[in-house]
């Protein structure tokens, strides 16, 4: 492997990422799984960088798992997303930024659409006004939370108080990305580093201390595929396409996946705990897992937040190993109280997977 | 050129998948459904580009075009500009404005997605809600989401979620002068439409099997179509 | 009067000896058969024409060679001379000595050996008309007959391609005893009786007497031992002989007798490997005559003709390849001066190999199968020849005759490729498809225009109405003018197809069709002799380029007296002809229907 | 071990250096002839079977190629052996005795 | 006789070198040489610009020639017999200017020199495609990616083909179409010797390496001139080759730098992965980026595919929109040498008839 290589072509792959004033998007199933990344996304951006970074209530989903689980329509989903721009435009903002890969990738799609096709703008600004009176501007500038990690991930990697090394052998941490399939698959141009080898997530482990790690199947989706993971029938694809990476990644042992995805670190997660129950294999040593991170969980880490308050304690693929090696400390009594401190209980423990 | 192709041809994404496919097969050597279904996007394209109504017919009644999971990744290698993704969500929106959908097993499970995903989106704003993640409906969701859901209001207050309140913040609850514009927003643009495209031919069709179907998530129809694989779909040999 | 010396041991003992193996071989044979054939045999036994017809083939075969005379005159004529010679030596010789002892009963030895034992009688210059006389004459003049055949066997050895044979087979250590202790015989049966009669002056026939009195003249030892020492060895290479015969080649012979009885009460080949494939095998002279008659050799196949899978067949270990590297042609089993049924041997053999492989039709669902006076079947490989379907309708039509087209869209095979591949039961299963097909159109006739199809047809299907080659139904309109004919055709050359030729013996049918459109020039190897196109589907072990040369050679053949055209009867040959032809290939349908003036 | 109303899934994918080449392997030794396929696909155009069900030769070539025993076996034992494929070829590949073959080979090594 | 009057002229120039020449050709490879040559014969005085230190062009660099395998070193000193002593080669040379006069053409260089002349011939030739811009290939990445290029250097030095970790490869993979045939890299032309090249070297491969499995991944088998399906067909008769129909989608390393390769397996509908210890890209041909300049500076005209426009393509194929501005071989796209060889004569004639009509 020359590193120099893939350097080149992620010199060719640099997107235009604004620096400031982002009009912020949420996402339906990050919101779910993981509220607390986005809630440092925020702490982030407003409290480490001192950036300015709006969220507008009356904001929604843009519909992307409804229309690519195929229930709504483009030509709503094209005005889901223009509502979003107006409501971005009478925030006085221009900069929008998404939580979420599907979002970010069918934003991109439309403004795409609407670049080669302007009459079906058209058609979506007469809808738009027909249903919600709004009007909108298109945004200058279109990125995904996790382009704008990776931008100041620089002033991160300064701040930060840990380095994604192993504390006791002082080797680089072994972390293997995963990037969204909606990020730049469509758009290779949209993306830091393009569809073939990403540099957004490799990007920050570099700059954090860490090593990537490439195999084969890193490119390979992690299985929702919308409806296939929406319907209980069809969920053998999404297990089986997880499963494939794990298997894939195992012999590379790395010691963490990050993804920049919402749904992703969810199956990832979901699925080794699911593995194991269902055949009894678990990824990593002595079965704990492969602990899978999103970007802001990461970046927290790194910047000395407590594990707890990232939301850690919400993953099923426990996250102490990694915090060990990176020497991060933590409180395991702290783990699963609530915010005044009182116990919530304890989740039942896996039959395979390491539980701590 | 028939009917059935044009209808398809009106659509951008049409217009933007379909350029003239030379069957080399890179879409369906990464393609994640044609790893784990007996399914080949280079056929779809194939078959679309051939114009037949016919073949087009049965391709929209058939399991196939449900296998795809819409990653997209097909689209990044075609060497001739075809986005085979793109032309699955034309041929599965045909589907079901035409009704075909209720034709095959993969198909009709349209319905539960309609009513859980294309329901939630109207009822709160966003695609999920985590009230509505039910642990029995998600095993595979683990020990921790069962936890999780059991005091999801204090695990969203811990984790710094603004869970059914006003104002911004994670998991609010969407105003209602919102959640209204989304409902306009489906009846312009066709979004209702298709809704209840998706109820009627699901109705008739739970009719002619004969299996119960009323208007909540638990009958025999949306158990059915939720958790059924009567044949194989190339799941194993 | 005591007629013995030890001498005569080796012989008599040798005599005994091939009589119990013989023997034991036929009973092996013949207990092995199965119940109905050894009713059969008994039956025909009981039968005195059928013992009658067998004696007067094992005349004719054993003993005069007639097909050997076909292939050769100079082999028919050296055969002979051996079998028949020594027959009738045999014979004449038992009667002499009944004259000299005056009993009827004579140790087996006594006539082999009669001039040791009777050298007294002095004949005198004017007895010429003498029995003794007559006697000595012609024992000597059945010597000389055998012996000419000895010094052609010894040519044949060095110049075999006087004989027409341009290639023999190879032999055994047994079967190199066996023939040189043959040759021998009748050399030391000379130089016995001539020394004698020179010793005694007297005794000899009209060669052996002078040439015993030359001898002795030379030879300075005391003659009366040296002839002894001939006896010795008279009788020695007879036993040896004798006792070899049972291990070579030269078994054949008795086994031959019993096939030729077997034959003659009706037994027949098995599909499998039965006591009657059993004295086929053993019948197998390696004369070798199969080899120069196999189309093979054109293309420089030389190991697995009749006679090296037969001698494989008998050693119990036949390839695989040399099993499958044949085109079931049949035209060694035209020439076959034993007639062995080579192709149904080949056939047992490739049912061992391949009869187990698993088949699946379930998919033949049966469809339609409108009605009709006669169902025309056109056959898989008439697909590949639209020319001979547009044909055969047109005539069909012209002729009025209410026809269907059973296999219009796709012929289900007739099932013969399956069966020529030893996949009988596979086969079957096709064969009761069609059946019931063919049975739904009520029709009275089946027409096919594939030998291939019209062979398995006849042999396999039993069906309860007439069927027929294209050829025959043909020319039955035409006889029967239900088609008028215009156009002729001049000089065509007629190709028999393996299958419809010598697999159904239809010879004339085509020939009296194309006399009646065209003017048909003869071909020099035809009918039984007819080589094969080289498409034969019969081959599996042949290369493309082996098959060209194949069909190269017969082309050779066929155009020798510059026809115009090349007709055959087979889409097969068609196909395969026309690839290399530099005329015209046309099937006889095509022909007639050219010649139908056009409305 | 737990239900889950699914498992994993058969990976269609050919895994070329997982199967099993002893059939290719004797197939090829006994016809070569089969290396000079193009892949036209005459073959299957021609074929009798063909016309009643699906049944392509080259895609048996192709399955005998990858090792995919299974799907071969279920595959030949359509063939009638009629060999019209043979007289199509454009290469000359001896193809019934590569039918036969096959079939052997599944006797020997299925 | 045309000599006797032509015969003069020679003469005229052999004394006096200085003069400017008739006929300045742009490029040494061998359509400029060729031309050159044949121009020389009918005794026009020649210059060759060339922008390399050594002439020869793409042909230098390889090693054997398809279909016959003869070695390319054998043309190229053929054609050098014609033109040695008769023509002027100019290496090291860079282009920064043309200036077209009513009579004849000024080539002005960076260094400062100009060279005039009456007629013009375009011969600058193409360039490899470069295989990094595949990137799902992982050329400059993985390091048992290489080029067909890089495989004609390594049999050119009569070294053994070995992976980067120096062992015999017991498996490798040809990809056909790598930069040709896909719009991706904007290149949706045929490259035309790509496939026979692969055929080609696929046989040297076995040649060399008997026990090594050689795999070919093509989309069509354009095998069409002479001796070419031949030579595909003694690929799979004598050598084994084996043809998978399906091009290639991605590459990857496997832990011990073997390459994991996925493709459909056209022929069964179903994706194919396979460990290789070398993939070879059959590169195809891109225009000239230089010669890119030159279009400019003389306002040619070039098709989608970026290859200069002849004025006719069919009777003016070696003719431009602009007078004595004439082409040859590969900057009008993909051609093979001896196609290249007789463009390049042709171009000859009509120079040679040009100049003669000349005012």
């Amino acid at each position: 492997m020359k590193v120099e290589g893939k350097r080149r072509i992620w010199k060719d792959y640099q997107k235009e990422i604004a620096d400031d004033r982002y009009f912020y998007v949420r996402s339906c199933v990050r919101q779910n799984f993981f509220p607390a990344s986005e809630k440092m996304f925020f702490r982030i951006l407003k409290e480490e960088l001192g950036k300015d970074i709006f969220e507008n209530a009356a904001h929604t989903t843009c519909s992307g798992i409804g229309y690519h689980s195929d229930v709504v329509p483009f030509e709503t989903t094209m005005t889901m997303v223009a509502r979003q721009f107006a409501l971005m435009t009478e925030s006085g903002y221009q900069n929008f930024t998404t939580s979420c890969i599907t979002s970010f990738g069918l934003y991109t799609e439309i403004l795409e659409t609407w670049h080669h096709f302007p009459e079906v703008e058209a058609r979506v600004r007469e809808n738009l006004k027909k249903a919600t009176g709004r009007e909108f501007d298109k945004p200058s500038n279109l990125s995904h939370a996790s382009d704008v990690i990776y931008k100041f991930r620089k002033e991160i990697g300064e701040k930060a108080r840990y380095r994604l090394v192993n504390k006791q052998t002082g080797q680089p941490l072994r972390c293997v990305e995963h990037i969204g399939c909606h990020y730049s698959r469509m758009f290779p141009g949209k993306g830091v580093g393009g569809a073939e080898y990403p540099y957004v997530l490799a990007g920050m482990i570099e700059e954090w201390g860490g090593e990537v790690i490439d195999y084969p199947e890193r490119r390979h989706c992690c299985g929702f595929g919308f409806r296939q993971y929406l319907i209980q029938a069809n969920r053998g694809y999404s297990l089986s396409c997880s499963k494939k990476k794990f298997d894939s990644m195992a012999p590379y042992k790395p010691d963490l996946i990050l993804t920049n995805c919402p749904g992703c670190p969810m199956f990832l997660d979901r699925w080794q705990y699911t593995l194991s129950e269902m055949e009894g294999t678990t990824y990593g040593e002595n079965g704990q897992g492969i602990p899978v991170l999103t970007y802001e969980e990461l970046a927290g880490l790194v910047l000395g937040y407590d594990p707890w308050d990232l939301g850690l304690q919400v993953h099923q693929v426990p996250a102490e190993p990694l915090l060990d090696k990176m020497g991060i400390p933590y409180d395991s009594n702290r783990k699963f109280l609530n915010r005044d401190g009182q116990s919530m209980g304890r989740p039942k423990a896996p039959s395979f997977l390491k539980f701590y | 050129m028939g009917e059935l192709y044009d209808r398809l041809a009106g659509d951008v994404r049409f217009v933007e998948g379909l350029k003239a496919c030379l069957n080399c097969g890179t879409c369906t050597a990464i393609c994640p459904a044609a790893e784990f279904y007996a399914y080949q996007p280079r056929q779809i394209v194939d078959i679309l580009q051939t114009h037949d109504d016919q073949a087009i017919e049965s391709l929209l009644k058939s399991e196939t075009i449900w296998y795809c999971g819409e990653c997209m990744s097909c689209v990044t290698r075609c060497p001739r500009g075809n986005a085979p993704g793109l032309l699955i969500t034309v041929l599965r929106a045909a589907s079901q404005d035409l009704g075909y959908f209720v034709e095959s097993e993969k198909g009709r499970q349209q319905l539960a997605i309609k009513r859980t995903v294309g329901e939630w989106i109207l009822d709160y704003g966003y695609c999920l809600y985590p009230s509505e993640i039910l642990p029995e409906k998600h095993p595979e969701q683990g020990p921790v989401w069962e936890w999780e859901h059991e005091h999801i209001e204090e695990v969203m207050e811990r984790l710094g979620a603004n869970y059914k309140k006003t104002g911004p913040g994670i998991l609010r609850k969407v105003p209602q002068e919102d959640l209204d514009e989304i409902r306009k927003i489906f009846d312009v643009t066709g979004g209702t439409a298709r809704f209840n495209a998706i109820e009627n031919y699901s109705k008739q069709k739970a009719g002619e099997m004969g299996i119960d179907l009323d208007d909540t998530l638990d009958n025999d129809y949306m158990k059915k179509i939720y958790t059924e694989n009567s044949q194989n779909h190339g799941r194993e040999l | 009067m005591i007629n013995f010396n030890f001498f005569v041991l080796p012989f008599t003992l040798g005599l005994i000896y091939v009589f119990l193996a013989v023997g034991k071989s036929w009973y092996r044979w013949i207990a092995a058969l199965p119940a109905i054939d050894k009713v059969k045999l008994t039956n025909g036994l009981k039968h005195p024409g059928k013992i009658a017809a067998a004696l007067r083939e094992i005349f004719l075969e054993s003993l005069i060679h007639r097909k050997m005379w076909k292939q050769n005159p100079l082999l028919g004529y050296m055969h002979m001379s051996f079998a028949l010679g020594w027959f009738l030596l045999i014979i004449l010789g038992n009667i002499e000595s009944r004259y000299y002892s005056g009993t009827h009963l004579n140790a087996p030895y006594y006539p082999i050996f009669l001039k040791f034992f009777i050298h007294d009688k002095l004949v005198l210059f004017f007895e010429v008309y003498s029995v003794p006389f007559l006697f000595r004459f012609f024992m000597d003049f059945l010597l000389i007959f055998i012996l000419s055949g000895l010094v052609l066997a010894f040519l044949k050895r060095k110049q075999s391609k006087w004989f027409g044979m341009k290639k023999t087979t190879s032999h055994h250590f047994t079967d190199r005893v066996a023939i040189t202790t043959l040759w021998l015989i009748f050399p030391m049966r000379l130089l016995a009786e001539s020394y004698t009669a020179g010793y005694y002056g007297n005794g000899g026939g009209f060669m052996t007497q002078p040439l015993g009195n030359f001898l002795v003249s030379l030879t300075p030892l005391p003659s009366d031992f040296v002839a002894y020492t001939m006896w010795w060895c008279y009788s020695l290479v007879l036993g040896i002989f004798f006792v070899m015969l049972p291990y070579s080649r030269y078994m054949h012979i008795p086994t031959e007798i019993l096939l030729i009885f077997f034959r003659h009460c009706g037994i027949q080949p098995k599909k499998w490997y039965s006591s009657f494939s059993e004295t086929e095998v053993q019948s197998c002279s390696r004369c070798g005559v199969c080899l120069d008659d196999c189309p093979m050799i054109a293309a420089g196949i030389q190991d697995s003709q009749a006679v090296y899978f037969i001698s494989g067949v008998r050693d119990r270990y036949v390839p695989e390849e040399i099993s499958q590297k044949c085109l079931v042609c049949g035209r060694c089993q035209e020439v076959c001066p034993v007639g062995i049924s080579t192709d149904s041997l080949r056939l047992i053999k490739r049912r061992e190999i391949t009869s187990g492989q698993a088949s699946d039709f379930r998919y033949l669902t049966n469809g339609h199968s409108g009605k009709g006076d006669v169902v025309y079947f056109s056959g898989c490989m008439t697909h590949l020849t639209p020319t001979i379907i547009l044909a055969m309708k047109g005539i069909l039509t012209r002729a009025g005759i209410d026809f269907i087209h059973l296999d219009a869209d796709g012929s289900v095979c007739c099932g013969r490729p399956l069966m020529i591949a030893g996949k009988d039961r596979q086969a079957n299963e096709l064969i009761e498809f069609n059946k019931t097909l063919i049975r739904q159109t009520q029709a009275r006739m089946l027409v096919t225009s594939c030998p291939i199809c019209y062979r398995v047809f006849r042999e396999e299907y039993n069906l309860p109405i007439r069927i027929q080659h294209h050829s025959q139904f043909l020319l039955n309109l035409i006889k029967t003018g239900k088609i008028p004919l215009q156009g002729h055709f001049s000089k065509v050359a007629y190709h028999d197809p393996c299958d419809l030729g010598r697999g159904t013996k239809t010879y004339e049918a085509p020939r009296e069709l194309i006399g009646k459109v065209a003017d048909l020039v003869n071909v020099r190897e035809e009918r039984e002799k007819a080589h094969c196109c080289g498409g034969s589907l019969g081959m599996f072990e042949a290369s493309n380029s082996q098959r060209n040369l194949m069909t190269k050679a017969a082309l050779d053949i066929l155009v020798e007296n510059q026809p115009e055209t090349i007709a055959t009867s087979c889409p097969l040959c068609k196909k395969t002809l026309g690839r290399h032809a530099s005329m015209a290939v046309k099937d006889i349908a095509e022909l007639v229907y050219e010649a139908i003036p056009r409305e | 071990m737990k239900d889950f109303g699914f498992t994993v899934q058969l990976d269609h994918s050919i895994d070329y250096d997982a199967k099993d080449k002893r059939m290719m392997r004797y197939v090829l030794y006994h016809e070569p002839s089969l290396d000079w396929c193009i892949g036209c696909g005459s073959c299957t155009a021609t074929c009798s079977a063909g016309q009643f069900t699906l049944f392509n030769i080259r895609m048996a070539h192709t399955l005998l190629r990858r090792g995919e025993t299974e799907k071969l076996k279920q595959e030949l034992k359509k063939c009638m052996f009629c060999g019209k494929c043979q007289l199509t070829c454009p290469r000359g590949v001896n193809l019934r005795n590569v039918l036969l073959r096959i079939n052997r080979a599944i006797e020997l090594f299925g | 006789m045309g000599n006797r009057w032509v015969a003069p002229k020679r003469l005229l120039f052999s004394n006096s070198i200085k003069m400017d020449p008739q006929v300045i050709i742009i490029g040494a490879g061998i359509a400029g040489l060729t031309a050159a040559g044949a121009l020389a014969e009918k005794g026009h005085h020649v210059l060759i610009l060339e922008k390399e230190a050594q002439p020869g062009g793409h042909v230098a660099q390889w090693d054997r020639l398809f279909p016959s395998r003869r070695p390319g070193s054998e043309v190229l000193d053929h054609i050098r017999k014609i033109m040695d002593g008769r023509v002027e080669i100019k290496p090291g040379i860079r282009i920064n200017g043309i200036i077209a006069h009513d009579q004849d053409f000024t080539v002005l260089t960076e260094e400062g020199t100009s060279y005039t002349g009456q007629a013009l011939l375009i011969a600058s030739g193409f360039r490899l495609f470069q295989a990094e811009r595949k990137e799902e290939y992982g050329y400059g990445i993985y390091d048992n990616v290489i080029t067909s290029a890089e495989v004609e250097t390594v049999f050119k030095q009569g070294k053994k083909l070995l992976t980067s970790k120096g062992t015999l490869p017991q498996r490798v993979a040809l990809i056909h179409c790598v930069g040709s045939r896909d719009e991706k890299v904007g290149n949706l032309y045929c490259s035309k010797v790509c496939c026979v090249t692969g055929v080609k070297q696929a046989i040297e491969i076995k040649e060399q390496l008997p026990q090594c499995e050689v795999f070919s991944f093509y989309m069509d088998m354009r095998m069409y001139d002479r001796h070419f399906e031949e030579l595909y067909f003694e690929a799979q008769k004598q050598w084994g080759v084996q043809f998978i129909r399906g091009r290639l989608s991605e590459c990857s390393e496997a832990p011990d730098q073997s390459l994991i390769i996925k493709t459909e397996d056209t022929l069964t509908g179903r994706p194919l992965r396979m460990i290789v210890d070398l993939v070879i890209l059959l590169v195809g041909f891109v225009p000239e980026p230089e010669t890119g300049k030159l279009v400019e500076m003389l306002g040619l005209s070039t098709g989608e595919d970026g290859f200069i426009l002849p004025s006719d393509e069919h009777y003016n194929d070696n003719l431009t929109t602009v007078p004595g501005v004439f082409l040859a071989g590969a900057v009008k796209g993909p051609a093979t040498i001896s196609n290249t060889i007789a463009d390049a004569r042709a171009a000859a004639l009509q120079i040679d008839s040009w100049l003669k009509t000349k005012p």
